[in-house]
């Protein structure tokens, strides 16, 4: 019995379904219930959060958490759907410690918010940047231009103004 | 005594941070206190260039993550678009994989060995390792035409076959190196200044390394026998005879001694491809077969399929890259360009727990650190 | 002739030698006329301080291209090749570099202090060459005092290096600035305790009468250097000493890669020059007090027909250059150290072997087996 | 006290000694290895990607490079009465994959490497410093 069907029968309330990604077992999970799934994951021994993906569907949000016991030698892809307009999931901090900085890069990029999150910020690109570049609708004919200010935060501005040499 | 905090910004351009990476830090006199790391000013948004270029394109910008170690990029690229389209390989094309893969191993560790060393203040290392360097990025020159970003890899194969000479010159490369290796163990691995720049410092458990998602030396310097070669054979990996180093410290020179390691065995796996090198193809043709002009050669160019259109479907496919767990989770919506990619970075998940690792510790001891998890900012930001 | 052994200072020598040619009087008595005969006297040694300096200079500057091809060598490198055969003229083409550099002062930096600064470290480690024997009676002013005052002098420079660091406004020179000082205070005292071993053997303070304690040999070969009688004081003495000097592995004051250049990183042009060029009159100075202290001066064996001068001068340069290569190997080989292990090795090593190396000297002496 | 029990005897750092003087005398194949590099160069390997050369008689200008580009190097403009390519070598990061594509086998990369240039105009390469006819050396 693979992984997903194992979690299914654990918690059969909160996975909404299984199957196969290519090669992986795959359950889908509520996204009310994932922290509780995630847990009893874990405690099924899948120790490594490998990667966590957000994708804009335009009509849904996915996010993907891959995971991998190094005991067990198994791999569980665990997802969650989300809305479209509110976009936010139970943190995972409190499990994985990795997950911190992904959940980070996936708010930043995707705009996902994570509930619990210690400190949800933008990771890769400034704080005030505007517009989350991996979603679909992203606005990618409006230049931004970031400067590092007297006190060492970024400045983030669509004209330009905030540069020495204009273009 | 009233003593006062202070301030200090590492980064983003300081001789020490391997590129553009801050280092925040709040310190007690030397001690820090507090270490926050400010990314992104490497950040050329790989995965939206990605929703933008067909699957092909998109081989050249993977050479850009890990500009130190590309081949495995590539290789972790493609692995992952032969999974989704259901792509078979031929043998010689993943023979020539690994080979390239495990030379850039070789030359990742070099570099990371060497530039450790250089934050230490010990510069000669550095030197000697790009010599070695030198002599690997020739033959990726003969081999593919570049010493760095090489886009050697394609989907179903490998563009080019191995050249003339490159057998011969490669094997001298795997003696030279067996006695250069000596060398430079005898240079640092019982050096006193070394050992107490490294032996406890930045000690991590295998416990708290697997929840803050290590992988790599980082992850065996902790004493974790893990090695995705191993765990999830893909590629020749399974037919392959070598040892995964492993070291119980989890201290800075336990990673550093799992690089030297790991070093040997892959001038090991080399060996054993030279000896088996098969006689077969170098691209796959089952499925997107062109047939060739006539008497052209039977490489990547003439079987270049140069419109690519996997299913549509998702996959994440992981390989072990020089520097940890590099994978690449796609997803296909049965056009010519992906629809999503995400980059599992090896280096990312590994500078996260920098902040952990060296509170309480000093700034040369964040520099030792650091240059120990072996970082290419190149693929913290993508 | 002029190989007596009654001179004692360069001074000296030159009224001999001017004597031994029979000029000395006419000039001298050309002096006594307007009474001044003093002036002479300040004229002669006035030359021999610019002669001194200008030499001091020009090693300076031979030590940085060397540096550079040592390092190069060890890095399978060629180093500077394009100026000057061998690139011999390297240095003086960043010399003319850095000259030609605009002269930055921060904003915000102390501006008298930080003009002062390089002043303050560059005059200190020209002085610290007055009292070193180049070769016999090829010294400046030999001083009863030498040691003391060589040991004095180079306790300046950490005060200027706590000028600079805190008058560049710029947290990595201040807490270089910090690390220089905290070194350089904790390694003076092993430094001295290394040398009194060797005064307990001579009586004397004297950097003459040092050198010629060591003239001797033992059954006719083993040269009477007190690196035989003082091997751990020896060690401990290149240790402290290349710890002053703040080289690799003790480069703290200025590590590239954690403060990225300490002090200095605010200085630029002539300013920075002049950092550079005390950093390595200092080496050549330290490198000489080596030689003087413990592997015999300017002793050789005796060539006939030469001036014992120059075959003296020829010995001591070939020892320092020695003791130079040796620092230059030892930075090319070994990492930095961090600076509280150089801090704790300090204090709980070296300074308590000095006093057992002090200890065991005295009763040698006081037993008369010397 | 953890320094204390450390190895004080320095044969680490001795034999390091001796393993960089080694070097220093290049004792036992350890010779300086770098070139003086504008006088002296390092052999290129034949493959190496270079510079863009395009054959004048082979080209058709499909478009076909353009196309398959990934950073819009390359646009296709009129010379001599036929179209031919122009790189914008800016741009380019030499992936060849121009190469690949090309049916006709026209585009070919040199062994020209040295590119830097001082105006962004003057890295555009226009089919008049691309073109070779078959045979005589680009």
């Amino acid at each position: 019995m693979n992984p997903a069907e194992e979690l299914k029968q654990a918690l059969p309330g909160s996975v909404m379904s299984t199957g196969m990604q290519v090669d992986k077992p795959l359950a889908v999970i509520k996204k009310e219930e994932l922290l509780a799934a995630a847990a009893k994951v874990k405690e099924m021994g899948f120790d490594h959060l490998s990667v966590i993906t957000g994708i804009d569907y335009t009509d849904r949000f996915e996010v993907i958490y891959n995971l991998f016991s190094y005991k067990k030698k198994e791999n569980l892809v665990l997802k969650v759907i989300l809305d479209h307009n509110n976009p936010e999931v139970d943190s995972l901090t409190s499990l994985w410690k990795g997950a911190n900085w992904l959940e980070r890069e996936t708010y930043d990029l995707v705009g996902i918010k994570f509930a619990g999150h210690p400190n949800l910020v933008r990771i890769l690109l400034p704080e005030g940047w505007n517009g989350h570049p991996l979603r679909k609708d992203y606005d990618m004919d409006t230049e931004q231009f970031v400067t590092i200010g007297e006190d060492g935060e970024d400045i983030v501005s669509t004209d330009g103004s905030n540069l020495l040499r204009r273009k | 005594m009233e003593t006062e905090e202070l301030l200090i910004n590492m980064g983003p351009v300081h001789p020490s941070t391997h590129g553009v990476l801050r280092f925040k830090l709040r310190m007690d006199g030397e001690i820090i206190k507090e270490c926050t790391i400010v990314l992104g000013y490497l950040h050329r948004g790989t995965e939206k260039l990605a929703e933008m270029k067909t699957y092909l394109q998109f081989i050249p910008y993977t050479d850009r993550l890990d500009y130190v170690s590309a081949m495995p990029s590539n290789y972790a690229y493609v692995k992952a678009v032969e999974e989704l389209a259901d792509i078979e390989v031929p043998l010689r094309a993943e023979y020539i994989r690994v080979l390239v893969m495990e030379l850039n191993r070789i030359v990742n560790h070099l570099v990371a060995i060497g530039s450790l060393l250089m934050d230490l203040g010990a510069s000669t290392m550095m030197m000697w390792g790009f010599r070695e360097r030198e002599k690997a990025l020739q033959l990726f020159e003969m081999l593919c035409g570049a010493r760095m970003t090489f886009s050697y890899m394609r989907i179903g194969g490998v563009r080019e076959d191995l050249p003339d000479g490159f057998i011969p010159k490669l094997k001298e490369f795997i003696e030279d190196m067996e006695k250069r290796i000596a060398d430079y163990e005898q240079l640092i691995n019982n050096n006193e200044i070394f050992l107490m720049r490294m032996k406890g410092i930045a000690t991590i458990s295998a416990e708290e390394a697997i929840n803050y998602g290590m992988t790599g030396p980082t992850l065996r310097g902790s004493g974790v026998n893990y090695d995705i070669r191993r765990l999830e054979p893909y590629s020749i990996y399974p037919d392959l005879d070598f040892k995964v180093c492993v070291r119980s410290e989890g201290d800075s020179y336990a990673r550093y001694i799992v690089r030297i390691d790991e070093m040997r065995e892959s001038l090991h796996i080399l060996r054993q491809l030279i000896d088996n090198m098969p006689e077969s193809s170098i691209i796959a043709t089952q499925k997107y077969g062109i047939i060739p002009m006539t008497g052209a050669p039977y490489t990547a160019q003439t079987y270049f399929p140069r419109i690519f259109t996997p299913p549509a479907g998702e996959v994440y496919s992981r390989i072990e890259a020089p520097k940890g767990e590099l994978g690449f989770y796609i997803v296909s919506d049965g056009t010519t360009k992906p629809y999503r990619i995400k980059i599992r970075s090896p280096s990312f998940c590994n500078l996260a727990a920098i902040p952990q690792l060296v509170r309480g510790l000093k700034i040369p001891d964040l520099i030792a650190a650091f240059g120990s998890i072996d970082v290419v900012l190149g693929d913290v930001d993508r | 002739m002029w190989t007596g052994d009654t001179m004692t200072n360069a001074y000296e020598l030159i009224v001999n030698i001017l004597t031994a040619i029979g000029v000395y009087d006419q000039i001298y008595n050309l002096f006594e006329i307007f009474g001044m005969a003093y002036v002479l006297k300040i004229l002669i040694v006035s030359v021999l301080i610019a002669v001194l300096f200008a030499f001091v200079l020009v090693t300076v500057m031979f030590l940085t291209w060397m540096e550079r091809k040592v390092v190069a060598l060890v890095q399978v490198r060629y180093g500077p090749m394009v100026t000057g055969p061998r690139g011999l003229l390297q240095p003086v083409m960043d010399g003319i570099k850095l000259i030609g550099k605009e002269d930055i002062i921060p904003a915000k930096a102390d501006r008298w202090i930080f003009t002062l600064a390089p002043f303050i470290v560059f005059v200190p480690a020209l002085l610290i060459f007055i009292p070193i024997p180049f070769g016999n009676s090829l010294i400046i002013s030999d001083l009863r005092v030498g040691l003391l005052y060589i040991i004095a002098i180079s306790a300046v420079s950490p005060i200027a290096v706590l000028l600079a660091g805190w008058a560049s406004n710029n947290k990595y020179s201040l807490l270089g600035a910090m690390r220089a000082v905290a070194q350089d205070i904790s390694y003076t005292i092993p430094l001295a305790l290394a040398a009194i071993a060797v005064v307990i053997f001579t009586g004397s303070l004297s950097t003459v009468d040092i050198v010629n304690a060591q003239g001797d040999y033992w059954f006719g070969i083993i040269p009477k250097w007190f690196i035989f009688l003082q091997p751990i004081g020896f060690v401990l003495f290149l240790i402290a000493s290349i710890a002053e000097l703040g080289r690799i592995p003790f480069d703290f004051q200025e590590s590239e890669s954690e403060l990225v250049a300490g002090f200095f990183t605010e200085y630029s042009g002539m300013k920075f020059a002049m950092f550079f060029l005390a950093e390595y009159a200092h080496l050549f100075a330290v490198s000489g007090i080596v030689v003087t202290l413990f592997l015999g001066g300017w002793n050789g064996p005796v060539i006939p027909f030469i001036p014992v001068q120059i075959t003296s001068l020829v010995y001591f340069l070939i020892k320092t250059y020695a003791v130079i290569f040796f620092t230059m190997w030892l930075r090319d080989t070994v990492p930095r150290m961090r600076i509280d292990q150089l801090l704790n090795i300090g204090w709980k090593i070296m300074v308590p072997l000095a006093l057992l190396n002090l200890l065991v000297a005295g009763f040698l002496v006081t037993a008369g087996v010397i | 006290m953890a320094w204390m029990s450390k190895n004080w005897t320095m044969t680490g750092i001795i034999m390091g000694l001796v393993v960089t003087l080694k070097h220093v005398l290049h004792i036992g194949d350890r010779p300086t290895v770098t070139v003086q590099y504008p006088y002296e160069r390092m052999k290129l390997a034949p493959r190496f990607r270079g510079r863009h050369a395009v054959d004048e008689d082979a080209c058709i200008g499909c478009g076909i490079c353009e196309v398959n580009c990934p950073n819009s190097t390359i646009r296709i403009v009129k010379y001599k009465g036929r179209w031919f390519p122009e790189l914008n070598l800016g741009m380019c990061m030499f992936c060849g994959l121009c190469v690949d594509a090309c049916p006709m086998n026209a585009i070919k990369m040199t062994q020209d490497y040295e590119l830097a240039d001082y105006t962004r105009e003057s890295v555009v390469y226009g089919p008049d410093r691309l073109l070779f006819k078959r045979g005589e050396k680009w």
